[in-house]
């Protein structure tokens, strides 16, 4: 038997959000799964030990395209705590509605993909659409639609006036009845429920095993929110509650996603009606006090981790970041092994990758490893959801 | 006693003379023991204490070798500190308690070079496949300006 | 101008190559599918063989392990084609400039014919820069 | 035959009802769906080229012509270049059969109706040869599902061209169009063989709900993933006079064909109207039908076709041969 290699790159007309994965076969089902993210290291840590803490922020904001409000605000969260210095309530109400507004515009550009990616391209063309009235009122507040850089260390760089607090409230009303109508129709949709239910299966137990977190661990049941537990900016005093879903599989994370959004809009909503008077933005020093500090947002693909060690100078000394989606792998590998009862056909591959809305590199490549055999080879993702759908799996 | 002393004299109970020294912030624990003790605490947190969520590993080049701090919790978030000398950094893996573990373990490695004996499979993370074995980017001696020859293009 | 440059000029099918970037130029390209841009008013479409493809939109600066695929993909184009440099990040490195394992940029790899800077760059702008490359298309025949 | 009489019947069939006007139709249909599909998803659609982008199809055309010729190594290079030819020259012949300009097609015959469902096949079978040739992974997956959805909707689109001819009681498309001359077959029970002809239809011409050969997220391309410059533009316009073809064959089998009331001097011209509008009002159907659906799996649309179409094919079959 020949290998059965595809020497094609990372090139795919949807977004791929590429990752190798190694799938170790038996037959037909997949045993055991390992991942090479090495196309998109870009040695963001380091460059970010070169950098001043104020010259830091546009760096952290592009680490991830589409949940860049998560990180800018986790970043500068972290780097008040050196300085612990009183930062005023209107900042921090101001960074919660961006931070809302932000989850809004990455889950209804997730619901997009996914329809884009089963071949419903109307409904990509719809959420999407719906959501440009999100990345207007986005642009207007911050100034740029996507890497907004709206927290600033010390307190938000613009105020929000008054007339913007209304056109929010009346696009608010516009995303909250379009997600209804779009959680109507995944909910009713036959082909989407065909598609998506019992399919890329995580238990409980599992998804705590596996230290996976945002809307995959909550899809398993599992009630954890970092907005929560540990609250951080003005979420103590917003209401709010964690969607759960206790199918845990596909199908169950659409719902999550679909019905966070709707908390995300009354979020927004008491946010702006509870909106503090009073300055935005505090001055701050350029050297922090020396002294380490931990944080953790919940962004919108999961929790974000950062953390910074400083000697005071002005340069951090050290800076981590833990990117949500890097959690979710180990999820991601529990849904993909069978055990027992459950089993995964390569077939399920591609529908469960895409279900934890991974956001990170660049190669959609899977190296196949039949431990009976001894034959290895390599298929694209594309490749196994075809195959998958010819139910002939095997070369 | 507010929550977070509640923990540490706990912990302080259990492991007595072995935390070499702490630091609490609001809603956090920084806990520094000696490298063999790392896997102790961790197991204990886990087994007893029932702590599942492993945030992350964070590994940080310090004076006197290489710091690795795991940080437990969902909650409020402990973190076990302890350094590694640099010239021969092992340290017992925590994958068999944490299975999430696995790829902060294997980044590590990728980038300070510490090994952590237990790991399934400690091979290459998040560096490119044609990178140096022996170069590890995130230490300070390594400088990123000149970093490796990039390949020229149109080749 | 000529029948070959008017019809060079007026269908000019897409693809996208993502060599490392932070997905903000992606969706916006994505974004120019959509109703409110909507770049099929051009004639532009994406497409998913890079052999049917005449404009190459890579975004993200040219990191270590993708040069390759960069280099291969760009081989496998029929002529004339032409790349654009979507981004920042494609023109010059943008913010990763400097790490030690990214390329400055994607003209360090590939001839590129047109740059579109901004960052992320908006839809308004890819549309601008397609239609100053649709003109260089027309006349260059 | 006189001399002028071959001139005549030459220039019908290069111009008028011929290739000329076929290929110029056709573009017009891919136009009309492309605008259409692009309506229903609220967008604009293609716009500066021409009037409303009336152009862009024969834009597409010509840079198609235009572009570099690749042909990659380690190819079968017989099929190669042959298929692309195959497949124009089976829809052109295809379309021929069509009454367009008067009750009978240019090329009429006892059992063409038969003929042109034998037509599709082929171009099944030459997309088939197409993916094979290019011994590209994705290639040879596009071909291999081109020929199980054959297997899925070949049998339904057979019954419901039979159904028709049991109706009018005539093997030939002109016999039929003669049949309906008071009575569309699409007023009688025939609609439910309207209905297995339009998704036959959309599954032929590897569309939305059935585009798995050509699934752009799952295999980039399919089968014509390496076909550049002329070849692409062939396989295209032969889709496209494919499209022309199955639109007009519906209009013919059961809206009339070229029937219609008509003035007593134009009735050529009324009869092209007729025969035009109607396959329009058949294509806008087949986008509507593209625009609603998400792509189903291959297991999915052989077991839609069993499962639902031929059921309704045999059931309609049944009913016409009572009617009787």
């Amino acid at each position: 038997m020949s290998t059965f290699d595809i020497p094609i790159g990372p090139m795919h007309p949807a977004l791929p959000e590429p990752l190798l994965l190694k799938l170790e076969v038996e037959g037909e089902t997949v045993v055991g799964v390992d991942f090479d993210v090495s196309y998109m290291h870009r040695g963001i840590e380091k460059l970010l030990e070169a950098k001043t803490y104020f010259q830091g922020l546009p760096l952290v904001e592009r680490i991830c395209g589409i949940c860049n409000a998560a990180h800018g605000l986790c970043y500068t969260l972290n780097v008040e705590k050196l300085y612990d210095k009183e930062i005023p309530a209107r900042a921090q109400y101001l960074r919660l509605v961006v931070e809302e507004l932000s989850r809004i515009h990455s889950h209804l550009l997730w619901l997009g993909v996914a329809a884009f990616e089963i071949g419903f391209n109307t409904m990509f063309m719809y959420t999407w659409r719906d959501r440009e009235a999100v990345m207007d009122m986005l642009e207007s507040i911050t100034g740029n639609r996507i890497t907004t850089e709206y927290s600033q260390i010390g307190g938000v760089r613009r105020d929000m006036p008054s007339n913007l607090v209304d056109r929010l409230l009346k696009t608010m009303d516009v995303v909250e009845e379009r997600t209804k109508y779009y959680t109507k129709v995944a909910l009713t949709e036959r082909t989407i429920a065909k598609r998506t239910q019992g399919v890329g299966y995580l238990s409980p137990e599992e998804a705590k095993a596996t230290c996976a977190v945002g809307p995959v661990l909550r899809a398993s049941g599992v009630k954890n929110d970092i907005r929560a537990d540990d609250p951080y900016a003005a979420h103590a005093d917003v209401p709010f509650n964690v969607i759960t879903y206790d199918s845990c599989d596909v199908f169950a994370r659409i719902i999550v996603r679909a019905q966070e959004l709707l908390e995300c809009v009354s979020m927004i909503r008491t946010a702006l009606r509870h909106l503090p008077e009073g300055p935005f933005r505090v001055k701050l020093p350029m050297k922090p006090n020396a002294g380490e500090a931990l944080t953790r947002v919940e962004a919108p693909r999961g929790e974000l981790f950062h953390y910074t060690l400083s000697d005071g100078g002005m340069k951090p000394y050290r800076y981590k970041v833990r990117t949500p989606t890097l959690a979710n792998l180990g999820a991601l590998r529990a849904m993909l092994t069978s055990k027992g009862r459950y089993v995964v056909n390569i077939g399920d591959v591609p529908i469960s990758y895409g279900s934890i809305d991974p956001c990170i590199c660049c190669t959609a490549r899977v190296y196949f490893v039949d431990s009976r055999k001894g034959r290895s080879w390599v298929w694209t993702l594309d490749e196994i959801r075809e195959r998958s759908r010819r139910g002939e799996l095997l070369p | 006693m507010s929550v977070e002393e509640e923990t540490f004299r706990e912990l302080k109970d259990v492991f007595g003379d072995r935390i070499l020294d702490f630091k609490i912030q609001k809603m956090r624990v920084y806990v520094k023991v000696p490298s063999d003790t790392y896997r102790e605490v961790i197991r204990y947190l886990v087994l007893l204490k029932g702590i599942y969520h492993l945030e992350t590993i964070t590994g940080t080049e310090v004076k006197d070798g290489i710091e690795i701090m795991a940080h437990l919790g969902t909650g409020m978030p402990i973190s076990i500190r302890t350094t590694v000398s640099s010239e021969d950094p092992r340290i017992a893996s925590i994958c068999d308690l944490i299975p999430g573990a696995e790829f902060y373990e294997r980044e590590i490695h990728d980038l300070l070079g510490v090994v952590f004996e237990g790991n399934p499979n400690l091979k290459r993370f998040i560096l490119s496949g044609d990178w140096p074995e022996d170069v590890h980017p995130l230490k300070k001696s390594f400088e990123s300006k000149h970093n490796l020859p990039l390949r020229e293009g149109f080749d | 101008m000529g029948i070959v440059g008017w019809a060079r000029s007026k269908s000019p099918w897409i693809a996208h190559f993502c060599t490392g970037s932070c997905n903000a130029c992606d969706i916006e390209i994505l974004a120019c599918l959509t109703p409110r841009y909507d770049i099929e008013r051009f004639g532009a479409v994406l497409k998913g063989s890079i052999r049917h493809a005449d404009v190459l939109l890579v975004t993200g600066p040219v990191t270590r392990q993708v040069r390759d695929r960069l280099l291969r993909v760009y081989e496998q184009m029929p002529e004339p084609k032409y790349v654009v440099a979507v981004g920042t990040c494609a023109t010059s490195g943008g913010v990763y400039r400097g790490a030690y394992n990214v390329y400055p940029g994607v003209d360090s790899v590939i001839p590129v014919t047109a740059y579109i800077s901004g960052c992320p760059v908006k839809p308004e702008n890819i549309i601008n820069g397609l239609s100053f490359l649709l003109k260089k298309i027309g006349e260059s025949k | 035959m006189s001399f002028e009489q071959y001139v005549v019947e030459t220039l019908e069939a290069i111009v008028f009802p011929g290739f000329i006007f076929i290929f110029f139709l056709a573009l017009f249909y891919e136009w009309f769906d492309r605008k259409l599909y692009a309506r229903l998803q609220n967008r604009v659609g293609p716009y500066y080229t021409g009037f409303h982008g009336l152009l862009q199809p024969l834009a597409d055309f010509i840079k198609l012509l235009s572009k570099e010729d690749i042909v990659p190594d380690g190819v079968d290079q017989l099929l190669f270049t042959m298929t692309p030819l195959f497949t124009l020259a089976l829809s052109v012949f295809a379309a021929f059969l069509l009454p367009i300009s008067s009750t009978q097609g240019l090329v009429s015959f006892d059992g063409d109706a038969i003929v042109s469902v034998i037509i599709l096949t082929f171009l099944c079978i030459t997309v088939f040869y197409a993916g094979i040739s290019t011994y590209n992974r994705y290639a040879i997956i596009g071909a291999e599902r081109s020929f199980l959805q054959l297997i899925g909707y070949e049998i339904p689109l057979m019954l419901s061209v039979v159904g028709v001819v049991l109706g009018a009681g005539s093997l030939s498309l002109s016999g039929i169009v003669a049949s309906q001359a008071g009575w569309w077959h699409i007023a009688s029970p025939q609609i439910l063989g309207f209905i297995v002809f339009v998704f036959a239809a959309q599954a032929e011409l590897e569309r939305i709900p059935f585009d798995l050969p050509e699934a752009e997220q799952e295999i980039i391309a399919g089968w014509n993933i390496d076909y550049t410059g002329r070849r692409l533009a062939m396989f295209r316009l032969a889709r496209n006079i494919e499209l022309v073809f199955l639109c007009g064959l519906a209009a013919t089998l059961f809206l009339g064909g070229p029937l219609g009331p008509t003035v007593e001097g134009y009735t050529q011209i009324f009869y092209v109207v007729y025969f035009v509008v109607k396959s329009l009002f058949v294509l806008a159907i087949l986008t509507v039908v593209r625009a609603l659906f998400a792509r189903l799996r291959i297991d999915q649309v052989v077991g839609f076709s069993w499962r639902y179409l031929l059921p309704l094919a045999i059931f309609q079959f049944i009913v016409v041969r009572l009617m009787l």
